[in-house]
């Protein structure tokens, strides 16, 4: 009976949803206000988040005729329950809720569905703006997923174990793996941004070009749970991120767990949020040269390097 | 180096930006700027209107209309919803009594505010009005 | 893949600032045709203009654009006064052509937003924005009006710029003018920016010349003309005019031409303003307009603009025509389109400026 | 603009019309033809004189005819003007001497009711295609009745 409160409050606290959605939220603003004040402008209240998603939720659902009602519902919500699911994996500040050897690619195969979701989504609702939107969306998923993939490889070859909390222990003891990798850390955020699909790689829902992509049909509640597990997934992967390279939660004794762990997050959403102010958006094939001539190449580069150094 | 350069262009502006002064205010939480000569809402000084119809008769957009009692009275009115704020009625009037000035004109739910009277005229002030030898609409 | 698709663009799209259908059919994402309909904001002003007298229309012409407002009272007045055989005073016709100059570098700072927000580019549009602001701030205190100033009256101007505004105009121009320079350089430098613009909706000065284009996108493909220069309108002939040109037509030289084009228009508002003359600022004009007719021409931000004014003696027109610039940058539209990517699009449009309240009237 | 070789140009290739300049301020000359030699006059303008930009067609309502100006620009204005019978208001196209003109000549087509006899797209470019009643730059087009405030 106690493993399963235990477990429940896992799932729906900490580190699980109610915890995540709060990070969501944070994260969102932070954003948003970051890229406020680097464009000169005073950027929204810190409630603005998650007043425009209880609006969402409040608004009328509407869908085109002829779909199915239940597979556009079921879309956002297994995109939102992939990356609640992978986030059970991810250790935070210090607090690991579950480890096992390998969770690495449990990770990362349950961040590779919402893209699918999203596709899905796109032709399920069929409108021509969806349709383009899911295909560039796939297009973009084959440009950034196996530089990302290949990125986040090397810091498991290199501290010898597939699991997130042991690299980032290893990495704690020793010497950050952005240290170490740069090239690596730098492909992963491009990565990042990539499966986020955020400014400049937001390709599949380019405003001038096809309105929203594959949400334009989607409205109310739907949409309020497809911006959700974006945000979601945002946090997630900046999780990630910091766990694969940036050490974790930390050396215990120099800061508390949860306060090192939050700054390097909000570290890595600053990056993220400048890359966003400091481009403009590329073409998909522009996006799919540079994925496949630029960065997986030099992804592969990184390997030889991190396998050649682990060698010696 | 220009090249790499090139890859980061805006960093420093964005960085200096971040250390100015935002452009936007928290509108309509924080104040608005209004120049001097800001047209805004149209105000007349019942004192000068001799009732002569001139911006009436300029008006591009007949948002002023003039009334006449039949007895030498006269009511100018105002249709603000029709109202362009160019301020020719400014510039056509011959006494300098019409002027826009730096109030915004509030939107309102209420019919009988489409309405304003601008000046209610007696038959005296219209005598006075044609005596200094004028209108001619 | 080799199904076509047609996507809608407008009336309603988050690309278009205004209403103006375009129907792409596109196979995969190389767009295949277009086809380009108009009339949405079709306000009837030509028509509208004969029901009302001469001063009233003042203020109808004015709003044919919501950006370039300034420009059509410009060549309106102008015609009705050579109409009347009016000799506007010098000061009024510095102070019409410091608007005139204004209203172009705050044209071409929208623009230049525009176009940064359709190729993903949010700061460029925050930042020409901003600094777009400026213009628009002196243009408010000179004239009361933001967009749309009633600065001209037939027979001169109704501002005037007094010696305590003076300095403070000339400061504030100045630091328009590194921030123009600023974004010129964001333009000739940043990567993401020329790699979205550069080779898209190439038009060679033979298309240009054979679609009759005109303003900064036939200057941007090596075609100078430049009414500003050729036909000495206003104060024009008191300046001289370095007319701002590229060579290599696509939408990057566009942007470009624009850019240098606000540099210079700062340049000659300063030089207006260091060169007014004393004097009063109009004349009066009559109400009735003796009967002839007179065609006006005057460089709008977008280009060449056109006003056809035609009296029989009373005091409203008898005809008034308005061509607009934007209407023959359209014209080549269907020709910029055809191979390029669906997500170009956007860029070719931005890249043309367009007004479709301008080109609708 | 050399008004006087365009004149003579013009005279040389329209032997039987008898033209003249008209010159109306801001540097605008006028030159009237008949409606059928339109089409070999801005040949001749483009082929044999450095005249190429067509700035706009006007097209006006005059009592008996409509009236349609051709406003070219080159360093001066050149206006060709030429009046079409209001019942049968027909012209030969320039659009394949000039394609810029194609938009122009859709405007006129639409407002005036002119044919353009060989244009490429004649459709509507600004009215909905469900227009019906008379083009609206026609005297017979009424306007309606300004509407009066309601007090």
């Amino acid at each position: 009976m106690a493993d399963l409160l235990v477990a429940l409050a896992k799932l729906l606290l900490f580190p699980g949803f109610a915890f995540l959605f709060a990070c969501a939220m944070l994260f969102a603003w932070i954003d948003r206000l970051v890229i406020a004040r680097l464009q000169g402008r005073v950027g929204p209240p810190w409630f603005q988040p998650l007043a425009d998603w209880i609006k969402l939720m409040a608004k009328e659902d509407i869908l085109p005729t002829g779909t199915n009602g239940w597979v556009c519902a079921a879309l956002p919500v297994l995109s939102l329950a992939a990356v609640l699911t992978a986030s059970i994996y991810i250790p935070v500040g210090g607090w690991i809720a579950h480890a096992f050897e390998g969770d690495l690619i449990v990770v990362l195969f349950l961040l590779s569905l919402p893209p699918l979701a999203y596709f899905l989504g796109g032709w399920a609702t069929g409108g021509v703006y969806s349709v383009i939107g899911g295909n560039r969306s796939l297009l973009q998923y084959f440009s950034y997923e196996v530089p990302f993939l290949m990125a986040l490889c090397s810091p498991a070859i290199l501290s010898g174990s597939w699991s997130i909390a042991e690299i980032a222990a290893r990495q704690s003891e020793t010497i950050w793996g952005a240290l170490v990798q740069p090239l690596g850390f730098i492909l992963a955020l491009v990565g990042l941004i990539g499966k986020l699909k955020r400014a400049p790689f937001d390709i599949p829902k380019a405003k001038s070009e096809i309105v929203a992509g594959p949400l334009t049909e989607f409205s109310g509640r739907k949409l309020a749970l497809w911006h959700l597990s974006i945000e979601v997934k945002t946090v997630v992967g900046i999780f990630l991120l910091v766990n694969a390279f940036l050490g974790g939660s930390g050396v215990s004794g120099l800061l508390p767990a949860p306060i090192t762990f939050a700054i390097k997050s909000l570290l890595v959403l600053l990056i993220l949020s400048v890359a966003s102010v400091l481009y403009a958006r590329l073409r998909i094939d522009q996006l799919a040269n540079l994925g496949w001539r630029v960065l997986a190449p030099l992804a592969l580069l990184q390997i030889a390097a991190t396998v050649w150094i682990g060698a010696t | 180096m220009l090249r790499l350069r090139s890859i980061v262009y805006l960093l420093p502006d964005l960085v200096r930006t971040l250390f100015t002064r935002r452009s936007t205010v928290r509108y309509p939480f924080g104040p608005l700027e209004l120049p001097p000569y800001f047209r805004g809402r149209v105000v007349v000084d019942a004192e000068l209107c001799r009732g002569c119809g001139a911006c009436v008769r300029d008006c591009p957009s007949t948002g002023l209309r003039l009334r006449h009692d039949g007895h030498g009275g006269f009511r100018l009115l105002h249709y603000p919803d029709r109202c362009a704020n160019c301020g020719q009625c400014e510039a056509s009037c011959r006494t300098g009594a019409i002027r826009l000035v730096g109030a915004y004109v509030a939107p309102t739910h209420a019919r009988e505010e489409l309405v304003e009277t601008l000046v209610k005229g007696s038959g005296e002030l219209k005598k006075r009005g044609t005596s200094q030898a004028h209108p001619s609409t | 893949m080799s199904t076509r698709i047609t996507i809608p663009i407008g009336p309603q799209h988050p690309l278009l600032k205004e209403p103006l259908s375009f129907m792409i059919t596109v196979e995969g994402e190389r767009v295949v045709d277009s086809a380009l309909r108009l009339g949405y904001v079709h306000r009837g002003i030509e028509r509208l203009c004969q029901t009302k007298t001469y001063v009233q229309n003042l203020h109808l012409f004015e709003r044919v654009c919501g950006i370039c407002s300034h420009v059509h009272t410009t060549a309106y007045c102008q015609g009705v006064e050579a109409l009347l055989g009016l000799e506007v005073p010098l000061r009024g016709l510095y102070l019409r052509t410091l608007l005139c100059e204004l209203e172009r570098v705050h044209s071409h700072l929208l623009w230049l937003g525009v176009l940064g927000e359709n190729i993903g580019f949010q700061t460029i549009f925050m930042y020409a924005w901003r600094d777009r602001e400026i213009a628009l701030d002196i243009m408010e205190e000179l004239s009361g009006g933001r967009v749309t100033h009633s600065g001209n009256v037939i027979g001169g101007v109704r501002i005037d710029v007094g010696d305590a505004q003076f300095s403070s105009i000339v400061s504030r121009l100045n630091d328009l003018e590194q921030r123009v320079e600023k974004l010129l350089g964001v333009i000739q430098h940043e990567r993401t920016l020329r790699v979205r613009t550069q080779g898209i909706g190439y038009l060679s000065p033979e298309e240009i010349r054979r679609y009759c284009v005109v303003g900064p996108v036939a200057r941007a493909s090596g075609v100078d003309v430049d009414l500003r220069r050729d036909c000495k309108y206003a104060a024009y002939g008191r300046l001289h005019v370095n007319v701002a040109l590229a060579h290599e037509g696509d939408v990057w030289a566009r942007t470009l031409v624009r850019a240098r084009e606000a540099i210079e228009s700062l340049r000659l508002c300063r030089q207006l303003l260091v060169g007014l003359p004393e004097g009063p600022t109009r004349v009066r004009a009559p109400r009735r307009v003796p009967p002839g007719e007179v065609v006006s021409r005057a460089e709008a931000p977008r280009g060449e603009l056109l006003y056809y004014i035609r009296s029989d003696g009373s005091d409203k027109p008898a005809r008034v025509k308005i061509r607009t610039p934007t209407l023959t940058s359209l014209i080549t539209v269907h020709d910029q389109l055809e191979g390029v990517e669906t997500a170009d699009v956007s860029v070719v449009l931005s890249g043309i400026d367009l007004c479709i309240a301008c080109v609708d009237r | 603009m050399n008004i006087p070789r365009i004149l003579e140009l013009l005279q040389e290739v329209l032997p039987a019309a008898r033209l003249e300049v008209q010159t109306v301020p801001i540097d605008e000359h006028f030159i009237s033809l008949p409606p059928d030699n339109l089409h070999a006059a801005v040949r001749a303008l483009l082929e044999r004189s450095d005249v190429y930009h067509l700035s706009t067609i006007t097209g006006q309502d005059l009592d008996g005819q409509i009236e349609l100006l051709y406003h070219f620009w080159q360093g001066g204005g050149l206006t060709l003007r030429t009046g079409l019978p209001r019942d049968r208001a027909r012209i030969e196209t320039i659009t394949d001497l000039i394609p810029g003109a194609s938009f122009y000549e859709r405007e006129i087509a639409e407002m005036l009711g002119v044919t353009f006899l060989g244009h490429p797209d004649p459709q509507p470019l600004f009215l909905p295609e469900d227009w019906e009643g008379d083009p609206p730059l026609r005297r017979e087009f009424a306007l309606p009745e300004e509407r009066e405030e309601g007090e």
